[in-house]
């Protein structure tokens, strides 16, 4: 199974880069626009013409550089990279009708600041999916960091600038103080940094080394958000909705969660850390942050803060599944990035076209606001069962494996906190679900002559509602692709 | 004309040096040309000579004909080989970038400007390529006599800190002639390499010992490493902006070129890295400078001195990864000569554009500089980035480097001061970035806000645009850099 | 005790080249007035020609110009005779480096005058920081 | 602060007194440093440069390199001072005194008022005007020649007895220092103006290095005098100490001019008019 060496991943990669002069230089809001939906639609078929050979099992590689000796940039597509790239920018297609239609509708300022860094952070996301290395990784990591900065800042008044340099300070506190060290100590003593089926470090280090080097990962990989790390999530939530849509439910965290993933499995190898029953240790955190977060999410009146306690929580289970270090786990956590990221992509929607109609922020202003905006209500309930895992929603899915993960490991801690966590997800779901259908209207908070968003925002989170239904009756190429990343990492090629 | 590179590179200079002293009386329009001409040939004749070294090993040139230890030879090795490109490219793209700001701050005194410009040059290019100790301390007088002058001509407290600048570099100097007398009295040769082979017999003394101290102290003023730093944050903060973007850059890194080629060729690393105490000292030593110097930072308000003191916590990088005393960490120090030199230049020219646009370099007057300045700004986050140490800039590798020694030697105490200084980058500068980025540029006057304010000249910001590039060309060049030349500058007996 | 008496007496000028070092750096660090600095720069750079050229000190030689015959072949010339000149060459440099820089010393020692109207540094300072204070 | 200093100071002195310890006896002859390079230098210098003055032969010739960086930095120092210092007055003052010699008056004439013709009678002074010493004036005028001959003669013997550039050349300069304080620095600048003062030490240290570059260019090593042999029309060792005269005469050329720009430049704190 000799991979093939083929430039796509760069042009992947670079597609929405190559983007940003047109974007900075033509002055029509109209061009801009179309420059950024034409750039995310190529990054897409790109992206998917790599599909049928990496599902005949074949590796797409390709090497740009080699800037240290024996460590180099370069691209390794395989099937769980692909997964991730699929998702991202499938959902990038939406998410720039999606924004157009949601800065347009508040007409915000420096779009065109917006619009370039968007691009970019998606860029930096795609080079996450393929890298082949932990190095090449890191780079994207950091770029992505530093990509996504402006976005988060980008109302510019104090509490922006505030939320904007708390979230540098956890992610590149994190990468730098944490992640960079690890790096380094992993390639002191190991000479490489190239991902392997089954990690690199097992013979090179200490079991005591092995546990820090592991935590240093899951914490340093902050954007995964596993508490103490999550503070920056609700904070960032001051950025526009799209941005908090794309990059807080796809791009950012969703990296986080890959990046873990990908270490977990290239780096140290699930036979290593099994033999070392650093399962619990994972476990443990993964499950804290699952409660603790939905906890925290029952009592936010905001809605968009609800969302971001709730995706910490949903990462978490991702990061759970790899904690399970069992076939089915992985399988569970891999389906979870795909199927959370249309569920909550679609609540942000819904939250974000809530806002552009009504102007309205918390909960408890929503009072019979499905009279007025049924379509958006009706995608909010449907992201919502998906998030909570219910049929017919894709999220039932990627659920279902993670229990099956729990009872591979005989671990039935682990399937209790799954499913009381589950309960939670409803408990703060289903209220705003009831009180926009059935609660009294009260056009004092909202104005009187409301009506659906614009089209623009309507058609998107339709199509990703519609989406994770479907996903539910056909989560075919999701799937296969998951289970032969786990075939391939437990049964070998 | 090839064979004799190694004297061009001294006498150009020095010739077009006199020929400006002279355009200076009756045509100062005469002056930048030559100066251009001049560093152009001086930069193609080092390159020449890199490229010689880089095909067979060693380049010895005997001045006057005479053979060592009777004359004075340069002996270019591929250490000295790279650091002087470097110094040359860098005196050029400033003598460049500096142009205009030049003629408005010296108008009637350009001809002794650009002649200490080109002397200075000259004293430093030669302190990288002699081989003979006192020859190098001639030319480090020159070197340190020209920027005496050159920062004195500053704002503000100038004078008074380029006196103190004085003060503490003839102590340096004359710290480590004594050494080089200490070394003569019981070697009787004045050649390194001649030195080096007399040594080994009489490490025991005490004498050998006093002679590194004192060189080494001598060395440590000169580099500002942290006890001796004071001088340096004055020094610096006042000079004018067209003697910062040389001097900053230059001055430390060749002191810490001179350091290395003393431990590692005069005094063999047998004797320099005998103690593993010794060694351990010096770390740490290095490791709370840079801790410090990043705390003092934190604490300025004013663009060009924190500035200075993130060059003083840089020197730390360096001082430290020399004396980590393995492979990894010496590449590391060596790169980052070579990196820190590149940074140093872009951060200088891009605070000088800056200053030079908006009169003043106090951080709340960095409001909106974005909108008026993009691509001198754009630059000075390339910059800030690379001394984050964020791949794909230089920065990155060189810290890559220090950091696995540093975790090789089990200095976990360096990492830790590293990590620490990258972090406070981190904040002093987006602390910055954010002003000039996200805060509005005036709260009072909305409409048009004032023109005054509008990108710096094309040639300056040409040329930063173009040294910002050059900082993540060199980081993707980093392997070839390491493995073609850094490698063979290290001794053998260091693994 | 002899070998200590004898160690004192044959080193005695190294002695006080280290004595004369140390006044012109305590000059240096411990003295307020910028001049008297400079003065304790030059007796520090003093002190170092005073070293080499008692390096260069050879017991029943005498200076090194070899006075017969210009073109001289034949007389065999033995190092023992004449002191060795190197010193003294190198010195000629450092005096001439110690007078430049004390030239540019001097020069930035007037600018700081003609600026601050005095050169104790104490009063200096404190000038500095009413303007800070403004 | 004083504190501070005595200890750092007493560390230091403790320091090189350990070091101290270890030395050889002064003036031993079988010192390293009497044995290892210099006896080529006494035994081989008339051999190789047929100069008697083992000093100047090894200044001049074996390290000429660092003898050529010493006068660079004397030139850089005079430049240094230069750029610090110097102000160029463009407007000229309101009011100007002159002097009338014979009568001893003083005429003081406003702005735009007409300024006497160059004549020796009349000379500018200004705000404070000390009247020169006869005793002194004389004595210099009868001095100074001397003293210049005897700097020549320094220079050109350099071969055969103490001296050399540097000896000579600052003796020049002294003279000429002398000039300007037993008379006023105006006088002096109208004999050698600063222009000129600047370009003779530029001049005096393009000897010294075109020297060399003729070598290069004549195919030798840069300062390999050897090969000026070709020019001279004199052996290559004879050739050598001619070359060493020239070098020797572009120092004292340097020195001396260089000596008395800086003097210029400090005495009237770069305005170039009074003086001391």
């Amino acid at each position: 199974m000799v991979p093939v060496v083929s430039i796509k991943p760069l042009l992947a990669v670079l597609a929405s880069m190559a983007v940003v002069p047109f974007l900075i230089y033509c002055r029509k809001p109209n061009l801009r626009e179309a420059w950024t939906f034409a750039a995310a639609i190529i990054k897409f078929f790109i992206v998917v013409s790599m599909a049928p050979t990496i599902l005949q099992g074949i590796p797409i590689e390709y090497q740009v550089a080699e800037v240290l000796p024996g460590v180099a940039i370069r691209f390794y597509v395989d099937t769980f990279g692909l997964l991730f790239a699929l998702v991202s920018s499938f959902l990038w297609i939406i998410t720039s009708v999606y924004s157009i239609g949601y800065m347009r509708g508040l007409n915000e300022h420096s779009q065109t600041r917006y619009f370039c860094y968007f691009a970019l952070s998606l860029s930096a996301t795609v080079g996450v999916a393929f890298s082949a290395n932990f190095f090449t990784l890191y780079l994207f990591y950091e770029m992505l960091s530093f990509a996504t900065y402006p976005l988060v800042a980008h109302h510019q008044d104090v509490e922006a600038r505030s939320s904007g340099r708390r979230y540098l300070t956890y992610i590149v506190g994190g990468s730098i103080g944490l992640l960079l060290p690890a790096m380094l100590y992993i390639y002191d003593k190991t000479g490489t940094l190239e991902f392997a089926r089954q990690g690199i470090l097992s013979g090179h280090a200490t079991p005591g080394a092995v546990k820090i080097l592991l935590l240093m990962c899951i914490f340093g990989f902050a954007k995964a958000a596993v508490m103490p790390f999550h503070a920056w999530l609700p904070a960032a939530m001051v950025a526009p909705t799209p941005v908090s849509a794309l990059l807080h439910a796809v791009a950012v965290v969703k990296v986080g969660a890959f990046s873990i993933l990908r270490v977990i499995t290239g780096v140290f190898g699930t036979d290593l850390l099994n033999s070392l029953h650093l399962d619990t240790m994972l476990c443990l955190i993964a499950s804290f942050t699952i409660i603790a977060a939905s906890l925290l999410a029952l009592n936010q009146d905001g809605l968009k803060l609800r969302l971001a306690y709730s995706t910490i929580g949903q990462l978490s289970y991702i990061v759970l599944g790899a904690a399970l270090l069992t076939p089915q786990g992985l399988i569970g956590g891999m389906l979870h990035i795909a199927m959370h990221a249309f569920g909550k992509i679609t609540l942000f929607f819904c939250a974000g076209a809530i806002f552009v109609a009504t102007g309205v922020r918390n909960i408890s202003e929503m009072d019979g606001i499905g009279k007025r905006m049924p379509v958006t209500l009706a995608c909010f309930f449907i992201g919502s069962l998906s998030v909570i895992g219910l049929p017919p929603c894709g999220g039932f899915i990627s659920k279902w494996y993670l229990v099956l993960g729990t009872l591979e490991s005989e671990n039935l801690l682990m399937l209790f906190v799954l499913l009381s966590s589950s309960l939670l997800n409803a408990a703060y779901f289903l209220p705003i679900v009831y009180r926009g259908y059935f609660g009294p209207p009260n056009p004092s908070k909202y104005g009187d002559c409301v009506k659906e968003a614009p089209l623009w925002c309507i058609v998107p989170l339709v199509l990703t509602a519609a989406g994770s239904v479907v996903l539910f009756f056909l989560p075919q190429p999701f799937l296969k692709l998951a289970q032969m990343t786990v075939k391939h990492i437990f049964m070998g090629p | 004309m090839s064979q004799h590179f190694p004297a061009l590179i001294i006498v150009i200079p020095l010739f077009s040096a006199l020929m400006v002293t002279v355009a200076g009386w009756f045509n100062k329009r005469l002056c930048f040309p030559i100066s251009l001409l001049s560093l152009a040939a001086v930069l193609y004749s080092s390159i020449g000579l890199l490229m010689q070294v880089l095909s067979r090993q060693v380049v010895q040139y005997r001045l006057g004909g005479w053979p060592p230890p009777f004359g004075i030879v340069y002996e270019v090795d591929y250490l000295n080989s790279v650091v002087l490109v470097l110094v040359t490219a860098v005196a050029l793209i400033n003598l460049i970038a500096t142009r205009i700001s030049v003629v408005e701050d010296f108008p009637d005194k350009l001809g002794p400007f650009y002649t200490l410009y080109l002397l200075f040059v000259t004293g430093l290019s030669g302190i990288v390529v002699t081989g003979d100790a006192f020859n190098l301390y001639v030319l480090l007088e020159i070197s340190s006599l020209t920027g005496y002058a050159l920062i004195g001509m500053g704002k503000e407290h100038a004078p008074l800190a380029s006196l103190h600048y004085v003060f503490m570099g003839t102590i340096g100097a004359s710290f480590y002639l004594l050494g080089i007398g200490y070394l003569y009295l019981v070697t009787g040769s004045l050649n390194m390499v001649d030195i080096a082979g007399i040594l080994p017999k009489l490490y025991g003394s005490k004498v050998v010992l006093i002679a590194f101290i004192i060189c080494m102290t001598g060395l440590f003023i000169k580099m500002a490493l942290f006890p001796f730093h004071s001088w340096l944050p004055n020094a610096y903060a006042d000079s004018p902006p067209g003697v910062v973007g040389l001097i900053a850059p230059l001055t430390t890194k060749v002191m810490v070129y001179v350091m290395l080629r003393i431990t590692l060729y005069v005094f063999k690393p047998e004797f320099s890295f005998a103690s593993a105490d010794i060694n351990t000292a010096f770390v740490w030593i290095a490791a709370f400078g840079i801790v410090v110097a990043s705390v003092l930072a934190l604490s300025e308000r004013r663009l060009k001195r924190f500035l200075t003191y993130v060059l003083i916590a840089e020197v730390g990088y360096m001082v430290g990864g020399l004396w980590l005393a393995n492979r990894a960490g010496i590449t590391g120090a060596i790169l980052h000569i070579i990196n820190d030199a590149a940074m140093t230049l872009c951060i200088f020219l891009a605070a000088g554009n800056i200053l030079r646009q908006s009169r003043s370099d106090a951080f709340e007057d960095l409001k909106g500089l974005f909108r008026k300045m993009p691509f001198s700004m754009a630059a000075f986050v390339v910059a800030a980035l690379s001394i984050i140490g964020v791949p794909p800039t230089c920065g990155f590798f060189s810290k890559w480097y220090l950091i696995s020694g540093a975790i090789e030697a089990g200095q976990y105490v360096f990492v830790a001061a590293l990590l620490f200084s990258s972090l406070v980058n981190v904040v002093l500068f987006f602390r910055i970035i954010e002003i000039g980025f996200f805060e509005p540029l005036d709260d009072h006057h909305h409409q048009a806000p004032e023109i005054t304010r509008r990108e710096a000249p094309m040639g300056m910001v040409i040329s930063l645009v173009a040294v910002a590039v050059g900082l993540i060309v060199l980081g993707i060049f980093t392997r070839d850099i390491v493995t073609k030349i850094i490698q063979f500058a290290i001794p053998e007996g260091i693994t | 005790m002899d070998t200590l008496i004898s160690i004192i007496v044959s080193k005695y000028n190294y002695w006080i080249y280290i004595c004369l070092m140390m006044i012109g750096l305590y000059a240096m660090i411990v003295k307020n007035n910028l001049v008297k600095k400079i003065i304790g720069m030059n007796i520090l750079q003093t002190s170092i020609i005073l070293f080499y050229v008692s390096i260069g000190a050879k017991k029943g030689a005498t200076l090194p110009i070899i006075t017969h015959g210009h073109n001289g072949e034949s007389h065999a010339v033995h190092a023992v005779d004449f002191i060795n000149p190197l010193p003294h060459v190198l010195m000629l440099t450092a005096i001439v480096v110690a007078v430049a820089t004390l030239g540019v010393a001097l020069a930035l020692a007037l600018r700081v005058y003609s600026q601050y109207q005095t050169l104790e540094e104490d009063e200096i300072y404190s000038q500095i920081e009413m303007s800070r204070k403004k | 602060m004083k504190r501070i200093g005595l200890i750092v100071v007493l560390l230091c002195g403790g320091l090189l007194v350990y070091g101290t310890i270890d030395f050889p006896g002064w003036g031993d002859p079988e010192a390293p440093a009497s044995r290892h390079v210099s006896p080529y230098y006494i035994e081989n210098s008339i051999r190789d440069t047929s100069v008697p003055n083992i000093v100047t032969a090894v200044l001049a010739d074996y390290r000429g390199y660092d003898t050529m960086f010493e006068t660079a930095v004397i030139f850089s120092a005079g430049i240094a001072c230069f750029f610090l210092l110097r102000v160029f007055s463009r407007k000229s003052p309101d009011v100007r005194l002159y002097r009338h010699v014979p009568t001893s008056l003083t005429i003081r004439i406003e702005k735009g008022g007409k300024l006497p013709e160059e004549s020796p009678d009349f000379e500018r002074i200004d705000d404070e005007w000390t009247p020169y010493d006869l005793i002194i004036k004389t004595t210099c005028r009868l001095v100074i020649p001397f003293i210049q001959l005897f700097a020549l003669y320094v220079i050109a013997h350099g071969h055969h007895s103490p001296g050399g550039g540097f000896q000579g050349g600052v003796i020049l300069g002294a003279s000429i220092i002398l000039y300007a304080v037993s008379h006023d620095l105006r006088a002096t600048i109208r004999r050698m103006s600063e222009r000129v003062s600047a370009l003779l030490a530029t001049t005096g240290i393009i000897i010294y290095a075109g020297t060399g570059l003729l070598c290069l260019v004549l195919g030798a090593n840069f300062l390999d005098y050897g090969a000026l042999a070709a020019v001279l029309g004199v052996d290559p060792v004879s050739a050598r100490s001619h070359g060493i005269l020239i070098v020797e005469i572009g120092v004292g050329l340097a020195v001396m001019s260089t000596m008395v720009w800086i003097y210029y430049i400090l005495s009237s704190v770069g305005r170039n008019d009074e003086g001391l």
